[in-house]
């Protein structure tokens, strides 16, 4: 299986979207193009599946490298783990649904969807590249689309929201790139040749110092991506003035590629030192837990609900990195995977009623469930799922996390695992504050008796992520089993060198 | 002897020709209509662009003092490249300017004084190339004959320069008067680094800073950039700047190789106040060119950067740099060339609104803009995190990151203006704009240059080849 | 002291006095005149130093060409009796301020500098020499940037007469 | 011991129908929602008789084991420990396996006639499957994970169904509150699990006992070994447990959401609130009971004074209160209040185990009886269309199946032989008896306020007044007593609640399996009987007329009166604590720090950087001559520093 | 010119070259700025000749050197003349303060 595909059809679907101008016609082309998608990443999961049963126990399966700048050891390497192939399945499954969601997208619509595409192209380009310059190549392609989504889409302070995110963004993949100059120009093997092939450099022994030194950088500029407290502000204002399924990508794919990058690139590469700096990793991720869920409790509009919990999220995520055990960075990638599914279809939910109601304010909101069955139910599903309701993916991901977190036996740890585990409650909270005063009580406004429920498309985009997040709620094991032995390939090295 | 002569020094003499064919169109003139000229000059640019690439030998003349090798060939034909693109651009503008065989002369022979300097091996031939690409520039950017601005614009670059050249003069004196030769790698034997070797070597370095515009040797940019024609800027921001940083970099590498640690932190000083100053000033920036003159300072901070580390890796991502940085800033100029042109507008709020009524105008601006940010996947960002990453291989960090943090804040003026097209609402937005067709080729060319290169690394490999470093 | 060496210090003296004035002076006209003068001395200081091309070329184009370019060019912008306005002060403070300490630091860099032993040749810049030098087609000769001024000039007239030229934009 | 494995359907047919109604039951299976679900709840609770007839009646041997007919590895996290999901029958397990499905077959035949006409009907179906198929999953768990996965569940399918009056803001508000209390009492029991499992090595409950109870495990060793603030980490991992259980048992301080949960319709009180969920916690004690009897006595200690606090403070509450559905939710309150000092009083094994089997035999004759109490309290209510007591009175002519049932679940519940609560009541103290004095006299007490309360309430409603006064006016919409459908599972009910006392449960559950032989003494049952009697004495004086003599001892004994009816401020507390603490002290300013602080520290560099701009645009001055002086300035700086740098 | 040390030479030169810059810094008048890059000029002129005299006598690569500086000098000051000129007519003013349109 070649996996250039995976970059290659959201591009050339981004590229035939230019060619048309109706909106009839740009989102059907934009449909087919990421529904194709999601049945290659199905087929390459089948492929991967039959790889591995065949006893291919490479760490990188499909693996393939092509030169691109030899003299500065730049090479279009791809190749994937179970951790990537779940990236590639969520991101497909959210692409698809965003498409879906922005069904009526009149206002330049060429232009959208050829942005939503080239945004994808560059998230699968980032789960599937194995050298570093690549990966940060697709890392920052996927800055600039968002930026203009906001602007241009948007709604609220939309230039405000817009500039904030691509400058935060762009802050950190310069910290990113510092990080990466610092792990190549100590990569040096026995020739003194440098390399960004992360495969190579995972076997090359970065020294400690050098470690210690960009550790920080690759760490806090991926963990911007990824909502790192105190640098995740751009979350809820980007958030919430993207269209709907600039949202959905945000939350659900964009900030995915943060957390993969800290794993894959910040902790994998330079184990030593993430030991070293976990305790600060596991602070921060704690303060973003409950932090983000107090936040996200003060706030009064759906938006910035979903934008704040998505912060507390996404600090499971770097919880789990921190705690740097395979159960706890199993449950961190889960937690990626189902925080996706889970907020896309939350912001898919609000966008819907957003695009009805015309406002998301909670205090102009009250009995959709009435007039709207479908999207409450959609809504409330996503809550749910949102607070880690058994059934659903939430629930998976952060007992997963939880259960890595508690390994760790130094009563510090222990009580960020427990301040953690209470964002359980605070969630709920929150959930059922939002889902309470929009969804149910009596109706707020009368012009809200006359609303539709969801079209077909919005259905059957509700329906896309639903299955996602219901699989791995009910069968959780498919999941694990395929990330798990990535985790502990990655393991293998963090351990190794960290005894050594 | 005189075979070896011509192809050694085929793309000087092309341009000689072409600039005679002008001159005699000048003196010859008849009330044609100049837009056959504009045809015909650009055929003769093109032809003269393609020919760069045959009949390349490598060779020295007249000991030394003028030098041709594969570098040096590829590097004008990026300034031939550069000078198509711009006489192209052009058009809009010179359709309805009088003097148009003299702008054609003004800008080939500065161009040939480019050449001379690049291929040259001798502080003399150096000097008279430099003056002959910057006296006529002067004189361009006065074109707006009955704009004050443009008058003024003249009057800050002759005097500034002439200035500059008397201090880069008396460095040359003292190099001079310390070695007794005015050839490279004579003076390269000789250097024994005393003090006043040293002072001779700082005027000399603040020459090339001057016409590179590398803070707090740049003030003159700005305005000079403001007040002269758009094809103009764009030429200088370009052009120039491309023939002085390729000098630069064989004088710095080849001249002064033994004084590198202290250029090194020379560089490293310039280039931390170049990026800061540029990007600062870039932000507050209302005029459209005069931002890109700010940008375009930010940019020679990065270039800095990259030279500083003395390697070939420094040289190539320099020249590939620049070859990308052309294509980016004469694409964002050959827009507001045309906008300016047409409607006369040069303010970043005029761009307001831009989108609606000029939506392939926009993305082409849009692309070129994203380019000089180095946003991928635009060539930019190869072109700058290659620059980086040279400066970042002698463990200069702390420059580098510097560097790398002012990228956001170049990011936010280059999205300012992004944000005005796409998104800011406007009353009265720019009319419909029909571009003609020379223009249009340019910003074709430019456009496919900024989303190709960057993909093409044997463009980067072949000079990383050619490439030597200290 | 010989009388070369007095000779010397009377011209640089004169050089360096009109230079002074050329500097200061409240005229216009008399400053280009001033500037004459000091151009003057140093082709003075050329003979001094038996380099007569050098003079000879001194006198033409700088006497000859240059400062009567700029006496026509002040007498074009109107201003030859006027006088003109002062600097600011606080210019005037750090010019004089930067000038001082440029001139003083160069100078004690000069001062410190051991110079190379010169060669035992005597200097011969006979004028055959010269044009052998500037237009022969020998490797060593010069007639590469000779060609190049050449063009050099004639950009710098056809900018000149672009630009100087009397425009008629009343056409328009 | 083989069990056949279309058991495995009694979960998984609520589930299907959850499924089908809820996808499809609003549009197109509406009108027959209600007997899809009973159908196969019926099929469910069919199976389950036959489940305890296969397990306890074909039963060979000595002792009950339990059996694990099916398992699979649901979700693994490290080599040993991982999530099973699986079906496990022992004694305990298929008891609630009856009652869990019986009780929740009468609800939804009772539904059928109770939410007729409903707009939502399917909904409500799809959410009473929901709730069956979590409650059944909770009960056959076979790994502690598991049941905190179907306990989560069974929290949402409450939530959702207190909720479902959506458009009244109190039924909304009493949602949230049930969800978040209980949510808040299962991140203790999340922790707790944490912390068993971190020392164990497992979550699978017979190993999980089995390594935390045998003295020579150096897993029992390393949970007891660590200790953190004084205790070990077995304690505080019981401990935590028990505060999950407590939050769903609804035990002081944790239980304020139960009578706000009233809020929902009466059938769902009547299954959720009163007969099944509420009684998990009981369950997960008495599921992990060897752990807390064998190796953590302090814990079970814990267990037994809440449960006793609870009985008497929740008693002491529903003497005051008057809507008739919070009393009952008090009285559920009380009861299980029993059940938790029962299992507390207990030991493991053979004779010591008679709290264990006392409770679970409790909370087996509670369910039927406190379902007939709510089913009762929703035929009057739907009928009065209010839940105040004030509004009713004399409505023995009008309904008279709801007037006998009513009393037979009043006389069960205050323990008057022979009806089911005489008889489980009665080992409940035989057992405080046998272990702690002080806790025998409580409950004593509290059985003599339940009788006095719960007859306040059938006098209330079934007498005082004169008749017929409501009837007139509700005339025309008058339901009468209810459809057919209404009475037949009070009738069903009432003979649970007078027959269930008979069964011999002893033979059927005990702590350790084996058989356990009830003793009944009659002088242990006289004092409970004595007490009930005296309640019920002075319940008929008070209340059997309408009289002021209620008033004027309540203004005597004002200040207990008032704290009571307002529920001792537990309220208040909790909302203190929540509002001004929480949302002001912490909510607020992390919401303030995020904006002004964290974002305008962001913001500030934006704006430093346009101040720095403006502060130095005037370098750029326009004149020529200060270029070139800082020109100037520049070439001699560069050459000073350059020429000091090369010496 | 026995005699002279070549020290005093290049020290009248460079003292002419600071009167230069002096002037250059601190005239208003366009004109007069130009006037004094030509005594800087000149000054260079003077080194040159000076070295090739004193240190170098073997070729005449300083005297050539000067040839070309004093021809484009003119070259320049003959540009700097027109452009002056034109902003004259532009603006009717050649003093530098005044020409600061262009700025910030």
């Amino acid at each position: 299986m070649n996996l250039h595909i995976l970059v290659l059809i959201p591009v050339l679907t981004a590229l035939t979207t230019l060619f048309f101008k109706e909106l009839k016609q740009v989102r059907m082309i934009a449909f087919l193009g990421s529904a194709l998608q999601l049945l290659l990443s199905f087929a390459l999961l089948a492929v991967f599946y039959a790889e591995r049963a065949a006893g291919n126990v490479a760490p990188m399966l499909f693996y393939s490298s092509i030169p691109w700048f030899p003299s500065l050891g730049i090479a279009y390497t791809t190749g994937i783990d179970g951790i990537a192939m779940a990236m590639i399945l969520l991101s497909a499954f959210v692409v698809l649904a965003g498409v879906l969601v922005s069904w009526k997208m009149e206002k330049l619509s060429r232009e959208f969807f050829f942005l939503l595409m080239l945004l994808s192209a560059g998230a699968y380009g980032f789960f599937i590249s194995l050298d570093l310059f690549v990966m940060f190549f697709f890392l920052e392609i996927a800055v600039i689309p968002k930026f203009l989504l906001i602007g241009v889409w948007g709604s609220g302070r939309k230039e405000y929201s817009a500039m904030k995110l691509a400058l935060m963004l762009m802050g950190g993949s310069a910290l990113v790139f510092l990080g990466l100059m610092g792990i190549y120009f100590n990569s040096a093997d026995i020739h003194g040749l440098h390399t960004f092939n992360i495969i190579e450099l995972s076997v090359r022994h970065i020294p400690y110092s050098a470690q210690m030194l960009f550790f920080p950088f690759a760490f806090i500029g991926f963990g911007i991506f990824g909502a790192l407290f105190p640098f995740h502000t751009w979350v809820p204002d980007g958030h919430s003035s993207a269209p709907t399924a600039a949202s959905m990508f945000l939350a659900g794919i964009s900030m995915k590629l943060g957390g993969y990058g800290c794993l894959r690139v910040a902790t994998y590469l330079m184990p030593e030192a993430a030991h070293t700096y976990s305790p600060i990793i596991i602070l921060l991720a704690a303060i973003a837990i409950i932090y983000g869920a107090f936040a996200t409790m003060m706030q009064t509009d759906l938006k910035y609900i979903n934008a704040y919990s998505s912060v507390s999220h996404c600090g499971f995520v770097l919880l789990g990195i921190g705690m740097m055990n395979e159960t706890a960075i199993t449950g961190a990638v889960m937690q990626m995977i189902s925080h996706g599914l889970m907020t896309a279809l939350f912001f898919a939910a609000i966008g819907m009623i957003y695009e009805r109601t015309h406002t998301r304010m909670l205090s102009q909101l009250g009995g959709l469930l009435k007039v709207m069955p479908f999207i409450s139910s959609i809504f409330v599903i996503a809550g749910l799922c949102s607070l880690g309701l058994p059934g659903f993916s939430g629930f998976v991901a952060e007992m997963t996390v939880f259960m890595g977190s508690w390994q760790h036996v130094e009563t510090g740890f222990r009580i960020a695992t427990i301040l953690s585990c209470a964002s359980i409650v605070v969630t709920a909270v929150y959930i059922l504050r939002a889902a309470g005063k929009s969804i149910m009580g009596p109706i707020v406004n009368e012009h809200h008796l006359h609303l539709n429920d969801a079209t077909w498309n919005e259905k059957l985009a509700a329906i896309v992520l639903l299955f996602g997040i219901v699989t791995i709620g009910i069968a959780p094991f498919w999941l694990s089993n395929l990330i798990g032995p990535g985790v502990h390939g990655l393991m293998a090295n963090i351990g190794r060198t960290i005894l050594s | 002897m005189l075979n070896e002569f011509v192809i050694l020094m085929k793309q000087e003499l092309l341009l000689c020709i072409i600039l005679f064919i002008t001159l005699i169109l000048k003196i010859s003139e008849n009330e044609n209509n100049p837009k056959n000229w504009i045809g015909i000059i650009n055929g003769l640019l093109l032809i003269n662009f393609l020919a760069g690439f045959f009949l390349s030998t490598t060779g020295e003349l007249f000991n030394g003092m003028f030098k041709v090798s594969e570098l040096i060939i590829f590097e004008k034909n990026i300034l031939n490249l550069g000078l198509l693109i711009v006489s192209l651009m052009a058009q809009p503008y010179l359709k309805n300017h009088k003097h148009l065989p003299e702008f054609y002369m003004l800008l080939l022979s500065t161009l040939i004084g480019m050449f001379f300097m690049i291929s040259s091996g001798n502080l003399l031939m150096f000097y008279v190339g430099l003056e002959l690409s910057t006296i006529p520039m002067a004189a361009l950017a006065n074109f707006n004959l009955n704009k004050a601005n443009s008058s003024e614009a003249g009057m800050k670059m002759i005097l500034s320069s002439a200035f500059s050249s008397a201090l880069l003069l008396m460095g040359v004196s003292f190099i001079y008067g310390t070695t007794g030769t005015f050839n490279f790698t004579q003076i390269t034997a000789s250097l024994d680094n005393n003090a006043l070797q040293v002072f001779a070597f700082v005027l000399l370095f603040t020459g090339f800073a001057f016409k590179l515009s590398v803070v707090p040797f740049h003030f003159w940019t700005a305005d000079v950039y403001e007040g002269a024609p758009v094809p103009v800027a764009a030429y200088l921001s370009v052009v120039s700047k491309a023939a002085v940083a390729f000098v630069f970099v064989t004088v710095l590498y080849k001249v002064f190789g033994t004084m590198a640690n202290l250029w090194y932190v020379l560089l490293f000083l310039t280039s931390v106040l170049t990026i800061g100053i540029g990007n600062i000033f870039a932000v507050r920036q209302e005029n459209i060119k005069r931002f890109l003159a700010f940008s375009s300072i930010a940019q020679v901070g990065f270039i800095l950067v990259g030279i500083s580390s003395g390697t070939k890796a420094g040289e190539a991502s320099m020249i590939y740099f620049l070859l990308i940085y052309l294509f980016s800033n004469l694409g964002a100029f050959a827009v507001v060339n045309v906008v300016s042109t047409m409607s006369g507008k040069e303010n970043i709020s005029d761009y307001k609104g831009f989108y609606k009524t000029n939506p392939a105008l926009s993305w082409f601006l849009t692309i070129a803009l994203f380019s000089l940010a180095g946003v991928p996947p635009t060539a930019g960002f190869f072109g700058k995190l290659f620059l980086l990453t040279s400066g970042a291989s002698t463990g200069n960090y702390l420059l580098v990151g510097f560097a790398a943090i002012n990228m956001i804040i170049s990011m936010y003026y280059y999205l300012r203006i992004v944000k005005a097209i796409f998104m800011d609402e406007n009353a009265m937005p720019i009319a419909s704009i029909k571009t003609e067709i020379l223009p249009r080729i340019a910003i074709i060319i430019c456009i496919v240059g900024i989303l190709a290169t960057g993909f093409m690394g044997s463009v980067y490999n072949y000079i990383y080849l050619l490439s030597s470093g200290i | 002291m010989t009388s070369a060496a007095i000779a010397f210090y009377i011209i640089s003296a004169f050089i360096l006095v009109t230079g002074i004035l050329t500097v200061f002076t409240k005229k216009l006209f008399r400053a280009a005149i001033w500037l004459l003068l000091s151009l003057i001395g140093i082709a003075a200081l050329y003979f001094a130093m038996e380099v007569d091309f050098a003079a000879a070329v001194q006198i033409i184009v700088y006497v000859g060409g240059i400062v009567v370019l700029i006496i026509f060019s002040i007498f074009l912008t109107n201003n030859e009796g006027v006088n003109m306005p002062s600097a600011l002060s606080k210019r005037k403070i750090f010019s004089a301020l930067a000038s001082v300490c440029g001139a003083g630091y160069t100078v004690m860099l000069v001062n410190q500098h051991i110079w190379m032993t010169p060669s035992a040749k005597v200097y011969d810049p006979a004028v055959k020499k010269i044009g052998y030098l500037l237009v022969s087609n020998s490797p060593s000769s010069y007639v590469l940037p000779f060609e190049v001024v050449s063009i050099l000039l004639l950009a710098a007239m056809v900018g000149c007469i672009v630009i100087a030229i009397k425009a008629k934009p009343e056409e328009k | 011991m083989n069990l056949p494995m279309n058991l495995l359907l009694i979960p998984l047919l609520p589930l299907a129908t959850f499924l089908l109604l809820g996808i499809f039951g609003r549009k197109y299976l509406s009108p027959v929602a209600g007997m899809i679900g009973t159908a196969s709840l019926l099929a469910s609770a069919l199976l389950s008789l036959q489940a305890a007839y296969v397990y306890f009646i074909q039963h060979t041997g000595e002792v009950y084991t339990s059996v694990v007919a099916w398992k699979m590895t649901w979700l693994p996290f490290t080599q040993d420990v991982s999530i099973d999901i699986g079906f496990m029958l022992d004694p305990i397990s298929v008891m609630m396996l009856v009652v869990v499905t019986v009780v929740s077959l009468m609800v939804h035949i009772y539904s059928l006639g109770y939410m007729k006409g409903d707009q939502r009907f399917a909904t409500y179906y799809a959410f009473l499957s929901l709730f069956t198929f979590s409650m059944l999953g909770l009960v056959v768990s076979v790994n502690i994970f598991q049941i905190y996965m179907f306990w989560e569940l069974v929290g949402v399918s409450s939530f959702l169904l207190i909720g479902y009056y959506f458009d009244k803001p109190s039924a909304v508000a009493a949602s949230k509150k049930a969800f978040i209390v209980t949510r808040f009492a299962d991140l203790g029991f999340l922790i707790g699990i944490l912390i068993l499992s971190y020392h164990a090595h497992t979550l699978d409950f017979p190993t999980l006992i089995h390594r935390l109870t045998s003295s020579d495990s150096t897993y029992l060793t390393s949970a007891i070994g660590s200790s953190f603030l004084g205790f070990s980490a077995l304690t505080w991992g019981l401990v935590l447990v028990f505060m999950g259980g407590a939050g769903k048992s609804a035990m002081f301080p944790l239980h304020i959401w139960l009578p706000d949960a009233m809020e929902g319709p009466t059938p769902v009180s009547a299954l959720i609130h009163a007969a099944t969920m509420v009684v998990a916690g009981v369950f997960l004690v008495a599921r992990l009971f060897p752990i807390y009897a064998i190796s953590c006595p302090g814990a079970l200690e814990l267990v037994m004074w809440t449960g006793a606090i609870s009985a008497m403070f929740a008693a002491i509450i529903a003497c005051t209160q008057t809507d008739i559905k919070r009393v009952l939710a008090y009285s559920t309150m009380s009861q299980i209040g029993y059940m938790m000092f029962a299992l507390g009083v207990a030991g493991y094994g053979g004779e010591n185990g008679l709290g264990f089997t006392a409770s679970m035999f409790h909370l087996f004759t509670h369910a039927f009886f406190k379902a007939l109490l709510f089913l009762g309290a929703g035929a009057v209510i739907h009928m009065i269309h209010s839940n105040e007591m004030k509004d009713m009175g004399g409505l023995r002519k009008t309904m008279p199946v709801t007037h006998i049932t009513f009393l037979i679940a009043c006389l069960a519940i205050a323990g008057i032989p022979p009806f089911a609560g005489f008889f489980s009541k009665e080992e409940i103290l035989s057992a405080a008896w046998n272990s702690n004095k002080a806790i025998y006299y409580i409950a004593i007490i509290t059985a003599g306020i339940t009788a006095f309360y719960m007859f306040r309430l059938y006098y209330t409603i079934f007498w005082s007044k004169e008749a017929n006064q409501h009837s007139d006016n509700h005339d025309e919409h008058s339901h009468g007593e209810g459809t057919l459908t209404m009475k037949i599972p009070l009738l069903i009910l009432s003979v649970g609640a007078i027959a269930a006392g008979f069964i011999p449960f002893g033979n059927f559950v005990s702590s350790d399996g084996h058989h356990l032989h009830l003793p009944f003494e009659l002088s242990n049952a006289i004092l409970p009987i004595i007490a009930a009697l005296i309640g019920i004495i002075v319940a008929t004086i008070l209340y059997k007329k309408e009289n002021d003599k209620s008033d004027k001892i309540a203004a005597a004994v004002n200040v207990l009166y008032t704290g009571a009816y307002h529920k001792f401020y537990i309220d208040e507390i909790y909302v203190f604590v929540t509002k001004k603490i929480l949302f002001n002290l912490i909510g607020r300013p992390a919401a303030w720090i995020d904006k002004n602080i964290v974002d305008g520290t962001m913001n500030g560099i934006a704006s430093l950087v346009i101040w720095k701009s403006n502060l130095i645009k005037s370098i750029q001055s326009g004149k020529v001559q200060d270029y070139a002086l800082y020109f100037y300035i520049g070439v001699f700086g560069l050459a000073i520093l350059a020429i000091y740098l090369v010496k | 010119m026995n005699g002279v040390p070549l020290t005093h030479m290049i020290i009248v030169s460079t003292l002419l070259f600071f009167i230069g810059a002096y002037g250059f810094l601190t005239r208003r008048n366009l004109i007069a700025m130009l006037m004094s890059v030509e005594l800087m000029l000149n000054s260079v002129n003077i080194n040159f000749i000076a070295f090739n005299k004193y240190l170098f006598p073997d070729n005449l690569d300083g005297l050539v050197y000067t040839i070309f500086i004093i021809a484009i000098a003119a070259a320049e000051a003959a540009v700097a003349i027109a452009i002056i000129i034109n902003l004259f007519r532009n603006t009717r003013s050649i003093d530098a303060e005044y020409a600061d349109k262009l700025k910030n």
